[in-house]
């Protein structure tokens, strides 16, 4: 990183840059549950976001700009999506897909199950429904295109730092992605 | 003399055209693997009833036409993570290493009449010899990533390349016994003089049809391309050796494999195809204009070449890597030898 | 992993340095000829062969998997805990969601199960009805199968082909349960509400893609050199292994045994039509596949007599708002896509069930995962996890 | 390829003949055939719904199986499944399925697992049937249900490993259900009635239980269960007046009136049990520290609804179960009181999570490190570094509340996961909970 996030580069270059990001989203898709196979679907002919420039041919977290959490996270896999997420490079951004990763949906009172996924890691847009429909998936990837091509990522990262961690029951900080060294 | 050498003529210095030379080469090595990873997005879309990108465009020039340009620029701003347990120095220079010889081989690769940089007397020579040092890259990265799957993915791409090395250099010995040079600029000639059984004017290709197949398959397997992608298998060892890699670095990858394509498509169609000449007897006009009419029937054929390996890529699944290697010493390579011994004798026979 | 000894210096050091290095000197096993070290190689929880969140790691001597343990319980989202806090209405919402891929087919676990308890007599065409959409689940879930063998096999356009299928026949379903992937269909005592217009005349016309277009996944995949030497031979499952795992499904008909509970068992109207059952000879993974594709047939041909014979006439009971099953055990079981689904349900009389156990065919299926994974290749480890076909929530529920 | 494989179609019964030779056995008789071997072993012999289900003494469970597997006659060579139930005081039943391929017939053997509550213990099958072993770690992972003999019941298969206490015993609450009553519309709360105030009453001393942090966890566990109660019997009354009340449902009610009116009695006989035992429960369990009620608010409403209620058997079933009769059916949900579990659960701290599993645990990307992070960190097992911080929540809240600390507890945790940009508003569980809500 290293630059693009200390300064703010000029109106024409900024503009250059947040397009290449913006149409340039290689998806690491999160199955979990049912929401997994209504991302697939997204993917697939008939809706097809790879018009949009989402490349779902990213396998590993390494190589991927955005990650779709699809499906109901229990506090079993907690652990993996953090750890997958902090291996994801900046810039990242993160779609909570379908209720469970939202809130539980209708695992709301399971004893098992992390009630949203923003517990975990922080999160860009919120598609909801159970599961959602592709067009909602669709929807919400226009979402984030449209906040990535306005965006400024010296803001982006200072926002971050600025945001405290949500923990639920203690817990450090510092461990938080938001606080991680760039 | 060659069209360059025409430009630089003028100027009369060596510097110069040798600048000149290589500015053009790395501006086609840059936009080359660009135009073939678009249409490999837009054939894989097609082929399975997608569109494949749409939206990024260049200007008023939509279909998705900027998509590898937004992806070159992504990738710019992409932070640079080496792994804490990775060796720092193999895990950083290893793109470079499986990037450079790619370059290099452009070099003496002709693309037209008077269209290359530099004319070497043993270039087929040159070229198979450079571009089997990019296997070096593959296995730096795989070690210094400090992670399973990229190591066994380094292992597996170790044995596939070497294995595959002679399939591709023997077939390639065979088309320079027939041409009796090792210049590819001469084996383009001599392919245009060559008349099959002395009447019918015919590319390499038919002739050599068992070494044209060997040698595309050869490359398809040193390109680690479907069906015989099992170092970089994404659903077994994810990326192999490029699974740590991220932004600018993981660029390097792609475009060295894209850029490989078009090189090993390049010399393919020196090789069998008869290079610049549309065909066989058919002359192109001098100068400027010929050497242009030359450049795009050569890229006309590496497009071709290129769309077939895409074509592979939608229709088959993975090979396993111990049938690939079976299929190698034990097919390709007694064929190989045998396609020699056969052009050897026919060469003198006839 | 020789490849491996040759740079390891001696036993305790790291090959690697740091992290994933010390994973690789377990036990240093020496036979006589040079000291061979299995790699642990750990697969999951998120990995695309696994398509959910299975974890397996395994224990490799070179690309060789001497041992294999499958880890679940990462989508454990205790639904049997939940089922007892529900009413039956609340349950059918839940029930269909663990195997996300065969919704309906599990709410009618449910709802038999209970309509058996209350004795409730349900309207014929409700039950022609349930037989009939429990196919086009059928179909929809072996499609979404067909497509993903085929992408871990790297195969990658089967997946596209498959979900253009996928597509038509969830927009069918759609305009009969107003859902895509979780059809709350069925009811205690019938289903929610009646077919569309013109839902049977656009069936019988689905059915014919549906054949037309399986033909051209065999074209693909069938005849295929790559895919037969990828699949013929690999992973076979004998038959006493099978049954003494409870494996079932497709994973048991394909080593020959035609156990089907809509043939053994017939339940609703599955008694009163030709049930074909499509089994293979000796159980490996290119079995297992073609019994699927075969299976997707079978179903169309099921829908078809269902067309052919479906009544008019009521489908659903009235019953009071609070359904109670009475006092008691019940064990129902039921023909899932992935295999035999059974729900174990005590009642006290009450509202909502004192213990639903589900037994998940996904779980004994994937029980059988070590047995079918030592000796076998890596790669070979993609093409079996890929043919026994399981979705993890079905594994954990 | 598919004409290799030959392909069989028929209906039912004459496929089974034309693959197995076997002839599956009447229930009863299969009952007479292992009764006759198993002598006294066998306790209970109930063929319900066409179903045979044998209940043995727990010493010869293996020899039962054993019987069923290897005699010809019987051949049960497929292991279905087995499932743990939970009886109330009585303890745990396991009810292991096996079913013939060859006959095509079921039995389901049924063992009351000795050790009550405490120490349920029961012999394994893994030596007859592969497919128990992972049955059997279900079942301990979900009751603690030990299987003597089995290979290796730890580490717990589907739960995380570190979890505390056992799901689906009645007495492990949902601490969630616990800190805020069910969000669907078709429940109680939608519709104001006389006995609201009283649960919310009771609902009022959650808090007051947190102020007081020197009181002991035994108690508020005690008031969560009461406010449990008090939910459940107010949900029930409210659930029949809204089929009274609620318009969308008219066209039901016209059909079938005679079922309406009583669940309109049952609704207003509800409202007054359901009310003053709601109140009652809740005073007498904060004056009871500990010993367990004879019969919670739940239990009381249950028969009185059930008495009114058409299904008067299971009403008196229901009644007297819930006095805690012994005989295998299943008590009421009346919460089970468990000291031990109770003690254990009092002072238990909140787990460390073990974090994402080792350092090899990590999926495809080996130890890789972010470059900064540091290396004893990344020697550390990173993951478990990690996952210490928000990670951490989701259990630890948990792990609190389901350990019966109380409702106050969880309700606390829960305010600090609200966010004001927090989307939840637009995605409420209600969305999720009614589609499954309303249906006819």
């Amino acid at each position: 990183m290293g630059l693009v996030d200390k300064i703010d580069p000029p109106q024409p270059l900024k503009f250059v840059l947040n397009w290449g990001r913006k149409y340039s989203l290689w998806v690491m898709n999160f199955g979990l549950a049912c929401c997994a196979i209504e991302f697939i679907a997204t993917s697939a002919a008939r809706h097809d976001f790879i018009r949009l420039g989402v490349i779902p041919f990213a396998h590993g977290p390494r190589q991927a700009d955005l990650m779709v959490v699809a499906g109901t996270l229990t506090d079993k896999m907690a652990p993996a999506i953090k750890r997958l997420y902090d291996q994801m490079p900046e810039p990242k951004y993160v779609i909570s897909f379908g209720s469970c990763s939202n809130c539980g949906g209708p695992y709301w009172d399971s004893y098992a199950v992390t009630k949203g996924v923003d517990q975990i890691i922080p999160v860009d847009v919120y598609v909801p429904g159970c599961p959602p429909r592709p067009e909602a998936l669709l929807d919400g990837i226009l979402t984030l295109q449209e906040r990535i091509g306005n965006e400024s990522l010296k803001d982006r990262y200072a926002e971050r730092e600025a945001r405290r961690p949500i923990v639920v029951g203690g817990g450090d900080h510092t461990r938080h992605p938001a606080n991680d060294p760039m | 003399m060659t069209v360059i050498a025409q430009v630089t003529l003028a100027f009369d210095s060596f510097w110069l055209s040798l600048a000149l030379n290589l500015g053009l080469i790395v501006v086609f090595f840059l936009t080359a693997p660009l135009v073939v990873g678009y249409m490999e997005h837009k054939v894989l879309g097609h082929m399975q009833d997608r569109l494949g990108p749409m939206e990024a465009g260049i200007g008023p020039i939509k279909h998705g036409v900027g998509q590898l340009v937004a992806d070159g620029v992504k990738f710019i701003q992409k932070e640079d993570i080496i792994p804490s347990a990775a060796d720092r120095w193999v895990f950083a220079w290893a793109p470079a290493v499986s990037l450079v010889p790619v370059l290099v081989v452009l070099v003496v690769v002709p693309f037209g009449p008077g269209v290359w940089a530099v004319q070497l007397d043993a270039g087929i020579f040159f070229a198979l010899a450079v571009s089997s040092v990019g296997v070096l890259g593959i296995l730096m990265a795989a070690w210094s990533s400090a992670n399973k799957y990229s190591l066994m993915g380094g292992i597996r791409a170790a044995a596939q390349l070497i294995a595959y090395e002679l399939p591709l250099v023997l077939a390639a010995a065979a088309v320079v016994l027939q041409a009796g040079t090792l210049s590819l600029v001469g084996i383009i000639e001599a392919q245009n003089e060559f008349r099959l059984f002395g009447a019918v004017p015919v590319p390499y290709a038919v002739p050599h049809i068992i070494g044209f197949g060997m040698f595309y398959v050869a490359a398809l397997a040193e390109l680690s391309r479907p069906p015989f992608d099992m170092p970089i298998a994404d659903s077994e060892i994810i990326f192999g050796h490029m699974t740590e890699y991220t932004g600018l670095r993981y660029a390097f990858f792609m475009l060295s494999e894209y850029a490989g394509m078009v090189v090993l498509s390049a010399l393919a169609t020196v090789l069998f195809l008869g290079g610049w000449y549309p065909w066989p007897g058919v002359p192109l006009p001098e100068g400027a204009l010929g050497a242009v009419l030359g450049f795009g029937v050569t890229m006309g054929k590496i497009i071709a070449l290129t769309f077939v390996m895409v074509w592979l890529r939608a229709t088959f699944p993975r090979l396993r890597e111990d049938q690939l290697q079976r299929m190698s010493w034990l097919v390709l390579i007694p064929l190989a030898l045998l396609n020699i011994v056969v052009v050897a004798v026919a060469k003198v026979m006839l | 992993m020789t490849d491996l000894d040759t740079m390891t210096t001696e036993r305790g050091q790291g090959l690697l340095p740091g992290g994933p290095g010390e994973g690789m000197l377990v036990e240093i096993r020496d036979e006589g000829e040079l000291a061979t070290q299995d790699m642990n190689l750990n697969i999951g929880p998120q990995h695309p062969a696994t398509h959910g969140v299975l974890r397996v790691v395994i224990d490799l001597d070179g690309e060789k998997i001497r041992r294999a343990r499958p880890i679940i319980g990462y989508m454990h989202r205790g639904f049997e805990k939940l089922a007892e806090a529900r009413d039956y209405r609340q349950i059918m919402a839940l029930v269909n969601r663990h195997d996300w891929l065969s919704a309906f087919n599990n709410e009618l676990g449910v709802a038999i199960a209970v309509e058996r308890m209350m004795e409730l007599e349900v309207p014929e065409r409700a039950r022609w009805i349930r037989v009939l959409m429990a196919e086009w689940n059928r179909i929809l879930n072996h499609l979404m199968f067909v497509g993903s063998f085929g992408l871990e096999l790297g195969a990658i356009t089967p997946v596209f082909f498959a979900f253009r299928e996928r597509e038509d026949i969830q927009h069918l379903m759609e305009s009969a349960t107003g859902g895509r992937l979780h059809f709350s269909y069925n009811r205690v005592g019938g289903l929610k509400e009646d077919l569309p217009r013109g839902f049977l005349a656009a069936s019988a016309q689905m059915t014919k893609n549906v054949r037309a277009r399986s033909q051209e996944y065999r074209d693909l995949l069938e005849g295929n050199e790559i895919f037969i030497a990828r699949t013929r031979g690999v992973g076979a499952l004998p038959l006493d292994v099978a049954a003494s795992y409870g494996v079932t499904g497709p994973t048991l008909q394909a080593a020959g045994l035609p156990e089907d509970s809509r043939v053994t068992e017939p339940y609703e109207k599955y008694g009163e039509i030709d049930v074909r059952v499509p089994v293979g000879q000796n159980g490996d993974s290119y079995d297992r596949f073609m019994v699927l594709l075969d299976r997707i047939d079978a179903s169309c041909d099921i829908i078809d007599q269902v067309l052919d014979s479906i009544p008019s006439g009521p489908v659903k009971t009235n019953l009071p708002k609070v359904v109670k099953a009475p006092e008691g055990a019940i064990y129902v079981r039921t023909e899932n896509p992935l295999g035999q689904c059974g729900y174990y349900l005590v009642s006290d009389g009450k509202k909502n069930p004192w213990r639903l156990k589900m037994r998940t065919p996904s779980f004994n299926n994937i029980a059988a995962m070590p047995y079918l994974l030592e000796g076998a290749l890596l790669s070979d480890m993609i093409a079996i996890l890929g043919s026994v076909f399981f979705v993890v929530g079905d594994i954990d529920r | 390829m598919s004409s290799t494989r030959e392909v069989a179609t028929r209906t039912g019964a004459r496929a089974a003949e034309a693959f197995q030779g076997g002839s599956p056995m009447e229930p009863e008789a299969l009952a007479a055939h292992l009764c006759e071997r198993l002598g006294r072993a066998v306790v209970d012999v109930t063929v319900t719904y066409g179903q045979l289900t044998l209940t043995v003494e727990a010493d010869a469970l293996a020899e039962a199986a054993r019987l069923c597997k290897e005699s010809p006659a019987l051949a049960f060579d497929f292991y279905d499944h087995n499932a743990g139930v939970d009886l109330g005081e009585e303890g745990f039943a396991v009810v292991t399925h096996l079913y013939s391929l060859r006959h095509r017939h079921h039995i389901m053997i049924r063992v009351v697992a000795p050790g009550g509550r405490q120490a349920p213990k029961v012999p394994t099958l893994t030596h007859l049937y592969a497919g128990a072993d992972w049955h059997e770690r279900e079942v301990y992972d979900m009751f603690g249900i030990d299987f003597e003999g089995h290979p290796g019941l730890l580490p717990r298969l589907l739960t995380v490993e570190n979890f505390e206490g056992f799901p689906l015993r009645k007495d492990f609450l949902l601490a969630t259900r616990e800190a805020k009553p069910w969000p669907g519309l078709k429940e109680p709360k939608e519709i104001g009635s006389d006995e609201e105030e009283a649960a919310d009453a009771t609902a009022a001393e959650a808090p007051v239980a947190a102020e007081e942090k020197a009181q002991a966890a035994k108690t508020r566990a005690e008031r969560a269960r009461a406010k449990a109660a008090a939910m459940r019997a107010e949900k029930q009354s409210e659930k029949a007046a809204a089929q009274a009340a609620s318009t969308e449902e008219a066209e039901d009610a016209g059909s079938a009136p005679a079922g309406e009116a009583e669940d309109a009695q049952a609704a207003a006989a509800e409202k007054t049990t359901g009310g003053e035992t709601a109140g009652a429960g809740a005073a007498q369990v904060a004056a009871a520290a500990g010993e367990p009620e004879p019969q919670t608010p739940g239990g009381a409403a249950d028969v009185a609804r059930t008495d009114i209620a058409k299904d008067a058997a299971a009403g008196a079933v229901g009644g007297d179960t819930a006095a805690g009769a012994p005989g295998d059916r299943p008590g009421t949900d009346q919460p089970v009181h468990d000291p031990e579990s109770e003690a254990k659960v009092g002072e238990g701290a909140p787990p460390v999570p073990s974090g994402a599993p080792g350092p090899e645990a990590e999926g495809r990307h080996g130890g890789a490190e972010r470059e900064g992070r540091s290396a004893s960190d990344a020697a550390a097992g990173g993951p478990k570094a990690d996952a210490g911080g928000p990670t951490a929540s989701p259990y630890a809240d948990r792990s609190h509340a389901s350990a019966g600390e109380g409702a106050s507890e969880a309700s606390e945790t829960l305010d600090e996961v609200g966010r004001p940009e927090d989307p939840r508003p637009a995605d409420t569980p209600d969305d999720d909970t009614r589609r499954g809500g309303d249906d006819s």
